[in-house]
């Protein structure tokens, strides 16, 4: 016991302060991407083309072109930036990615990025300081689950604001899900589903759970929870970062509520 | 033995002309023998176009043995006489739809259709829905047993699968795991690549393994292209590998603490796991090292600078780590709990064919980063750590002395030079007509992925075959007579991936 | 003279209810039967409620013998519970036997059994009391044997008869004793000092009633004789038959004029072993019948132990506590009576219904028979020892005996209290599995599926009985007063000296307040949760796409920790496992039989040895006439011998 | 009684009750507090579990088709038992509310029934999970009663032959005891507060934070509990939790003071306790399951011991 103590004392306290203060992220982080479209040369698609998963889309911006990045699929890989030559797109350090539509995961020059709102009025106020979710993890590559397990150690020490993650549906506020949903695990997810009491919340985490990630259109798999369950929050990446996610959940209840995002810091 | 075996070396590829083409007796005799002379069957599988392939694994002289036979719709198994080939067989019966008559425990592996057109080896007509985990399993009789059915979905944060136990109270007689729920097709969806999704799709084969899998994927498309990966790439290769092996093991220890309730290794550990995914991140970005590797070379360089940070920052982790470790080692309540608990004998390992920590765990100094060093690559010095017992004892202290090693590794490699410069990418376009083996250590052991390229230069068929593959059956054989509240332990003891067996 | 014209009345009605149940069965029968048990519990109330000591007695041509009945508070306090299980058992049994091709046999059977039971309680002469004894012993084998055509019944049956001729002839030996120091075989109570006697006596009383009453190691026929007997006649051998052998022991210490230390110790010790053994092996039986017989040991060797405190405290002369460990072997001997006669009915029910005994074949049952399976639950709590009903409140007056006891440094208080503790943490187990394992979860097989309410005339008597848990605990202070004149007998204590058993009034209270605020939570979540709309679905399968209900914990394994992994070696039911091996096995089993640890480890070795003795004087039997006569000659040349020498000397 | 202290009386049953209802949940939230900061993090605020219950409480359940009455039996008993428990135990100088002869049976036998309620509301879903905790929470806690009855018997070898049984009187002869055989106090001492760990399915005999369904005693045996039925299985716990360790605390704390002084020693004590419990499990292993047994009959042993010198005193 005492041999535990000096341990203790070694080890020191670990718990970041986020929200109030964020905690340093590596440099080569790939977050929110922007673009400006101002400096896209006129025709070109290298961007689009260079995305393996059809992540972008070349809309028109009276003549130029102007890409869309949907971060529902993106897969957050440096293929879309290596590619442009003019740096017009590029990822910055930003992490705020979670939303509360579908529609929403979409990043374009002179587009607003709206960020997760908090749960509406009841579901908030029972909520708002008690949420146990029910992680299924369904078809992805174990990755999100990595991230979604990190925000439970003490670093990120998700229980200080009242969520955590529970054995059974039945004890479950809401389901958080990972991976695009196999075909092996769709009957799971719906019973999952099912045996969670009401009123329930659903987040989708990932690549997969949104979209398919990069196992998109296999008939193996469903292309994402949104097929299966009203899903009430977005989370990017892939996988997303801790800080990502915890910071989609905070949204979700209502802990943080800022819109506008801080500028973003300049890609390492 | 020189016998009907191509032989070859890891990240090696060779015509297919030069692949013997033996009778499917033959091959099987071949085979038996091989594996009866110690060597370890490392894949067993079709190829979609009438040929079953060999591929042993010979650790003691650094090989690889390839052999290929025309596949008829049934054959007898190989299982009796070589009990490793048994999920290859059951993969290729559900792949194929064909018939290994004799298999032991002949049932499917991981829940879908077979790949080419064709008669279903169970005889399940095409209508009738393939219900995930639903097999003909193996019970214990008596109306006093009970089955523990726990999965697919799990508590806590865990992949997908079905584990059935048989038991009476606390006592399991028998636990048969059935998996293939995180099926997404990796394998199907292969050929006819490389792809330009296919390296993202072998990063996320097994997102804990995203080097293990990456790499060996590069060097597949690298050694059908002929080409090879310059030395820093090689280098920064080795330390994202490193910073992988140092997070999941320093995770899993935690882990292991964790399931015996002992919180202080449970805590400072799942911080640590933290601080090395961030050393991954801060070569690449992504905790998981996603995008740092491309066939041909690898993405980002490092800076004298930044290797300098990291080598600090290594150094305070891994000596916070290796604190808490001995901690966990050096608490009798915790050794109570890991001692001659989910024991596998040595033999048994051997026959089942486990690889990896696992099989290390039993003594067996198995290692493809020694065994199988590819031309250039920085391996480790000195002989594999091993351990004697079998049980979570000797897997954790395995996975320890590892942890250990690959600190040395990874501060070593921050040193050299040569990762200074920021590496290019070589062009990379398989030749036709060829065969590749990737072997790559991972930190649950061998990833092995096999290339075959059809006269197009496209792959005619792209096999992963991830450690987990021949251990899961070594978590059923740790938990006979064992009580059930020690799975948990035994099994993170393992701590094998599902979306790397399921694919 | 009321009381024994209605113990005689009672005892013809039961004999003339019997005759003519063999002629037809029909609710006459069950009518004739219930008077007779109304007579029978006229008699033992009027007795209690007046005391004294009547006594008739008549000649029989029998040398030495007399046929002497006598109803006092003693018997009064057993004659009760023999006619209210006896009434509820006649209903019960028209429901539930009486269609049986034994059915006429089995009725005439029991009638001889309750007759020959009320005859026991009140006999007063020594060889009389022998006749009584032996018919009952004799009526209770065949009621028990009534499926006779199974060999499982044949060999209980038998086994029953050798430990009961076993217990008669040590009560046999008893008898000689008791006219050796008394002169007479009538039972009259002995004045004067100790005798040398006395000692011997109790023991061979202990021994012989003890076989009776289950009390270890002759407790080994019970399992068996309980579980293959019809439920009707397991619940009156279990709730009455076995307490005549408490009766038996109460009586004798009671004609001796002053008890011994040890008496008391001995009864304590032999209680607290018999109590821990049978709840521990009820923990693992699979038969829900075989484990209410092994919770009938328990709930015997409580009451032994608590007849061993009264003892010792009458013999240390702390006449209070004495009457205070008394009055809880009574009340106990009434309130199992009634809970183990519902969980007896309840387990017919059951039967009845499904055709298994064996726990791990029945579950879900509440579902396809809610009223029966609600009264069992509620019998199944009696028995567990909760709070506010039967079982509880009559094990209440022993702990605080216990608490006396060894506040006055004796160590038997300590052995009681940590004994009856253990009990009650094993018999919450026990009876959680068994209501459990039938009545919740899923159906283990076809027939658990299939399963339907009994039929009224089985249901009242066990709504009765229910009744009778629930309110007795009410009626505890009251009880313990009626019973003290009983005591009074037993213990040659005046029964002015029964002190108030305190908090027993606040106990009930405290049942009440139990019901009361759980009523009142009840109905507070039932608002609540009618508020918010419920979802319904399967139990949480963890996703799987087909569960089954082997997928569900079984009784076996539910006892499994309790009765294997920490039970000692000699006395844990062995195991039969075929384990599964190779790397790919292909069969394996695993049954464990919940035997008997004793009868099986210590009893039939020995049974064996002696049998393997006896063959050796076969070789005597050489099947020549000579021979034969040739030992006859020897036997009278002895006889003369003796006589020579013993007139010589 | 005259005025003045029938009110003393009242407003220390109207603390006792107070401490007894409202407490509990914070015990709960404060071992979780302390094995957060021995692990080196912030950890859920202190009233989380009244959060967590006010949640509860206010939203909907799911019923499984298995389960009948008996499954909603379960969580009120619970909460009865424990409650009605708690009203017979005193906390230091807070005398308890109600008090008769015999009543520290009544103590134990109403969590027994508590115990037998929660097991069959258990079994009710059919689910090889909840059997499992049933079996696991039947042996263990059956294993406990020696330690608890040796405990009760130790202390009433400290009272004189004759005159009553009260669980007041019982535990106002603690002083009595730490003065004549500290050792077989603390012995006694020692024994309790293993029943405290394994009533309660703490660390070394369970783990309520591994949410591993194969390890678990308490938690996998409500498994299938949700919404309301779930919030009073919790508070339940939370109660029971209390209600031990407030005769755990009985055997030290000082008594005698003014009424605000007991309950300020009374509640300082409970949450000592909660602080001792979350030090225990911050700094051991949990038990190898089929362990538990030896480790609960060594706590009977030990009492027994502390019976032993306590009747030599």
């Amino acid at each position: 016991m005492i041999t535990a103590l000096l341990a203790r004392l070694r080890q020191g306290h670990h718990t970041n302060r986020f929200p109030a203060q964020v905690p340093p992220l590596p440099d080569r982080l790939r977050g929110r991407p922007v673009v400006d479209s101002t400096l896209c040369p006129p025709g070109c698609r290298a961007c689009a083309d260079a995305c393996a998963v059809d992540a972008i889309a070349i809309g028109a911006d009276g003549g130029r072109p102007a890409p869309r990045i949907d971060l529902g699929k993106c897969l957050f890989c440096p293929d879309c930036s290596e590619a442009c030559p003019p740096k017009a797109l590029r990822f910055t350090n930003e992490f705020r990615l979670a939303t509360s539509a579908r529609g929403d995961l979409e990043v374009a020059d002179g587009r607003v990025y709206a960020l997760g709102r908090a749960l509406a009025g009841r579901i908030r106020r029972l909520y708002g300081r008690s949420l146990k979710l029910r992680v299924v993890s369904a078809g992805g590559c174990n990755g999100c689950e990595v991230d979604v397990n990190v925000l439970g150690t003490l670093a990120w020490d998700l229980g200080r604001f009242g969520i955590s993650y529970v054995a059974s549906p039945r004890h479950a506020d809401g389901m958080l899900i990972c991976g695009g949903v196999s075909r092996n695990m769709e009957l799971a997810v719906r019973k999952t589903w099912e045996a969670i009491p009401g009123p329930k919340v659903c987040i989708a985490v990932g690549a997969c759970a949104i979209a398919g990630g990069p196992f998109a259109g296999h008939p193996e798999q469903c292309d994402g929870a949104a097929g299966l369950v009203p899903v009430d929050l977005f989370i990017p990446g892939c996988p997303p970062h801790p800080l990502t996610i915890l910071d989609g959940l905070l949204r979700l209840i209502g802990r943080i509520e800022d819109q506008a995002a801080p500028p973003a810091p300049p890609a390492g | 033995m020189s016998g009907p075996w191509c032989f070859m070396r890891a990240g090696g590829a060779v015509a297919l002309e030069a692949v013997p083409d033996l009778p499917l007796d033959a091959l099987r005799a071949a085979v038996v023998a091989a594996v009866g002379a110690g060597r370890r069957l490392g894949c067993w599988c079709g190829d979609g176009a009438g040929r079953v392939y060999a591929v042993l694994v010979d650790d003691a002289a650094g090989q690889l043995l390839v052999a290929r036979a025309p596949l008829p719709d049934s054959y007898p198994a190989l299982t009796p006489d070589c009990p490793q080939a048994h999920l290859f067989e059951r993969e290729l019966a559900e792949q194929y739809g064909v018939v290994p008559v004799g298999h032991p425990w002949f049932k499917p592996v991981r829940f879908h259709r077979r790949l080419t057109p064709g008669p279903d080896a169970w005889g399940r007509p095409d209508d009738e829905a393939v219900l995930p985990g639903v097999a003909d399993m193996f019970t214990v009789a008596g109306d006093e047993v009970h089955e523990v059915a726990v999965g697919p979905v799990h508590a806590g944060v865990i992949e997908p699968g079905h584990f059935r136990f048989q038991c009476h109270g606390e006592v399991v007689f028998h636990l048969e795991i059935n998996l293939g729920y995180q099926h997404r097709g990796i394998e199907r969806a292969a050929i006819g690549g490389p792809h330009p999704r296919s390296m993202l799709q072998m990063e996320a084969a097994a997102g804990d393994s995203t080097i293990a899998h990456g790499w060996a994927h590069c060097q597949v498309v690298e050694a059908l292209a002929g080409v090879a990966a310059e030395q820093p790439a090689l280098d920064l290769r080795a330390l994202m590998l490193e910073l992988e092996r140092l997070a999941n093991h320093t995770g899993d220890l935690g882990a292991l603490a964790g399931d015996t309730g002992f919180l202080p290794t449970a805590s400072f550990n799942g911080r640590i796991r933290g601080d090395f995914l961030n050393l991954s991140a801060a070569v690449c970005g992504s905790r998981l090292g996603r995008g740092m590797l491309r066939p041909g070379g690898v993405r980002f360089g490092l800076d004298a600078a930044r290797r300098e940070d990291m080598r600090r920052r290594l150094e305070r982790a891994g000596a916070d780590a290796v604190h808490s470790c001995r901690l966990l080692f050096a608490t009798a309540s915790v050794q109570a709990r890991f001692e001659d608990v989910g024991v596998v004998r040595p033999i048994d390992a051997a026959a089942a064919g486990l690889v990896g920590v696992a099989r290390r765990a039993c003594g067996h100094p198995a290692d493809a980063r020694r065994d199988h060093p590819a031309d250039g690559r920085p391996g480790p010095a000195g002989p594999a750590a091993t351990a004697e017992g079998g049980d979570v004892h000797a897997r954790a202290f395995v996975r320890f002395a590892e942890l250990q090693e690959s600190l040395r590794l990874a501060d070593g490699l921050l040193q050299r030079d040569a990762a200074a410069t920021p590496p290019g990418a070589l062009r990379c376009r398989p030749r036709p007509g060829h065969l590749a083996i990737g072997l790559i250590e991972g930190w649950r052991g061998p990833v092995l992925h096999l290339g075959i390229t059809g006269d197009d230069g496209r792959f005619l068929r792209y096999k992963v075959v991830d450690p987990s593959f021949h251990n899961w059956f070594g978590l059923m054989l740790a938990l006979r007579d064992e009580q059930i509240s020690d799975f948990p332990l035994c099994n993170k003891s393992f701590n094998l991936s599902y979306c790397g067996f399921d694919l | 003279m009321i009381p024994l014209i209605a113990l005689l009345a009672g005892c013809a009605l039961h004999l003339a209810a019997g005759l003519l149940a063999l002629r037809r069965a029909g609710d006459a029968v069950a009518v004739l039967a219930v008077l007779a048990s109304g007579c029978l519990a006229l008699a033992g109330g009027w007795a209690l409620a007046a005391p004294a000591d009547l006594l008739l007695q008549l000649p029989w041509p029998v040398p030495g013998g007399a046929v002497a009945i006598g109803v006092d508070a003693l018997s009064g306090a057993f004659l009760l519970p023999i006619a209210a299980l006896g009434a509820a058992t006649a209903v019960y049994a028209r429901g539930y036997w009486d269609a049986h091709p034994s059915g006429g046999r089995t009725r005439a059977a029991v009638a001889v059994l309750l007759a020959a039971m009320a005859l026991v309680v009140t006999a007063r002469h020594g060889l009389w009391f022998l006749a009584c004894w032996e018919a009952m012993a004799l009526a209770a084998w065949v009621a028990m044997s009534a499926e006779h055509r199974e060999r499982e019944v044949r060999v209980s049956g038998w086994t029953y008869l050798v430990f009961t001729h076993l217990g008669t002839a040590c009560l046999t030996a008893m008898t000689v004793l008791f006219i050796l120091r008394a002169g007479t075989a009538a039972w009259v109570p002995l004045a004067g000092p100790a005798h040398a006697l006395d000692g011997a006596i109790v023991l061979l009383a202990i021994l012989g009633f003890g076989a009776k009453a289950g009390l270890l190691p002759l407790h080994a026929w019970l399992p068996g004789a309980h579980a293959s007997a019809p439920s009707h006649v397991s619940a009156l051998l279990s709730g009455v038959m076995l307490k005549t052998g408490i009766y038996g022991i109460l009586r004798i210490t009671g004609l001796l004029p002053e008890p011994a230390a040890w008496w008391g110790a001995l009864l304590s010790v032999v209680g607290a072993a018999t109590a821990l053994y049978g709840i521990a092996s009820a923990v693992v039986q699979g038969d829900c019948k075989r484990l209410l017989a092994c919770s009938s040991i328990e709930n015997l060797g409580i009451i032994a132990m608590a007849v061993g405190l009264a003892l010792s405290a009458r013999a240390g002369g702390h006449d209070a506590l004495a009457l205070l460990a008394g009055s809880a072997a009574l009340l106990h001997v009434w309130h199992h009576a009634v809970f183990k006669g519902l969980l007896f009915c309840g387990a017919g029910a059951v039967l009845h219904a499904t055709g298994t005994r064996r726990i791990d074949r029945l579950g879900g049952l509440l579902a396809a028979m809610p009223r029966a399976g609600a009264l069992w639950i509620v019998g199944c709590a009696a028995a567990a020892g909760l709070p506010g009903l039967a079982g509880f409140a009559s094990e209440w007056p022993l702990y605080l005996a216990g608490f006396a006891e060894l506040r006055q440094g004796g160590w038997a208080g300590v052995l009681t209290v940590v004994a009856l503790a253990l009990c009650g943490g094993l018999a919450v187990a026990a009876y959680a599995g068994l209501a459990g394992g039938v009545l919740l979860g899923n159906g283990r097989s076809p027939e658990a599926e299939n399963a339907h309410d009994p039929p009224p005339s089985m249901l009242r008597p066990m709504a009765a009985l229910a009744a009778a848990c629930l309110l007795l605990p009410l009626a505890a202070p009251w009880t313990l007063a009626a019973l003290a004149p009983a005591l009074g007998v037993a213990l040659r204590l005046p029964a002015a000296a029964a002190p108030a058993v305190p908090g027993i009034v606040h106990l009930a209270v405290a049942g009440l307040a139990v019901a009361a605020l759980g009523a009142a939570a009840w109905w507070r979540l039932h608002r609540r949760l009618a508020a918010l709309p419920q979802g319904a679905g399967p139990t949480w399968d963890c996703g799987y796409a087909a569960p089954s209900s082997r997928m569900q914990y079984t009784v076996s394994s539910f006892g499994a920790t309790l009765g294997h992994d920490i039970a000692p070696a000699p006395i844990a039911p062995p195991q039969d496992i075929q384990p599964a091996q190779g790397l790919f096995p292909h069969a394996a089993s695993f049954s464990s039989r919940t035997g008997d640890g004793i009868l099986e480890r210590w009893i039939m070795p020995l049974v064996g040895r002696g049998a393997a003795l006896c063959m050796r004087l076969r070789l005597l039997q050489q099947g020549h006439l000579h021979a034969y006569l040739a030992y006859i000659l020897a036997a009278v040349l002895v006889l003369l011998a003796v006589a020579v020498l013993g007139r010589a000397g | 009684m005259d005025a003045p202290l029938l009110l003393e009386a009242a407003g220390r049953a109207l603390a006792h009750l107070a401490v007894l209802t409202l407490l509990p949940p914070l015990l709960i939230g404060l071992i979780a507090k302390v094995k957060a900061a021995f692990a080196g993090r912030n950890g859920p605020p202190l009233l989380q579990p009244y959060f967590d219950l006010a949640k509860l409480l206010r939203k909907q359940a799911v019923f499984s088709r298995t389960t009948t009455w008996v499954f909603r039996l379960g969580p009120v008993a619970a909460v009865v038992t424990a409650l009605l428990a708690g009203l017979v135990v005193p906390l230091g100088g807070l005398a308890a509310p109600v008090s008769f002869d015999g009543d520290l049976l009544l103590v134990a036998y109403l969590l027994a029934l508590g115990r037998f309620c929660t097991i069959l509301s258990a079994l009710d879903t059919g689910s090889a999970f909840e059997g499992m905790g049933a079996s696991r929470e039947a042996a263990f806690s059956c294993l406990a009663e020696p330690a608890l009855f040796l405990g009760f018997i130790a202390l009433a070898l400290l009272l004189p032959p004759g005159g009553g049984l009260r669980l007041a009187e019982l535990l106002a002869a603690a002083p009595d005891g730490w003065r004549l055989a500290a050792g077989g106090m603390a012995l006694v001492a020692a024994a309790w507060l293993v029943v405290l760990l394994v009533e309660n399915c703490r660390i070394p005999f369970d783990d309520p934070n591994t949410h591993l369904e194969l390890t678990m005693i308490h938690e996998v045996m409500v498994l299938d509990h949700s919404g309301p039925p779930l919030g009073l299985i919790l508070y339940g716990a939370a109660v029971k939790f209390a209600v031990i360790a407030m005769l755990l605390l009985s055997l030290v704390l000082p008594r005698g003071g003014g009424l605000v002084a007991d309950l300020a020693t009374g509640v300082a004590g409970l949450l000592a306790v909660a602080v001792l419990v979350g030090v225990v499990e911050s700094s051991m292993a949990r038990l190898r399951l089929l362990r538990v047994p030896t480790l609960l009959v060594s706590a009977a042993l030990l009492a027994g011991f502390g019976v032993v010198l306590l009747a030599v005193h």
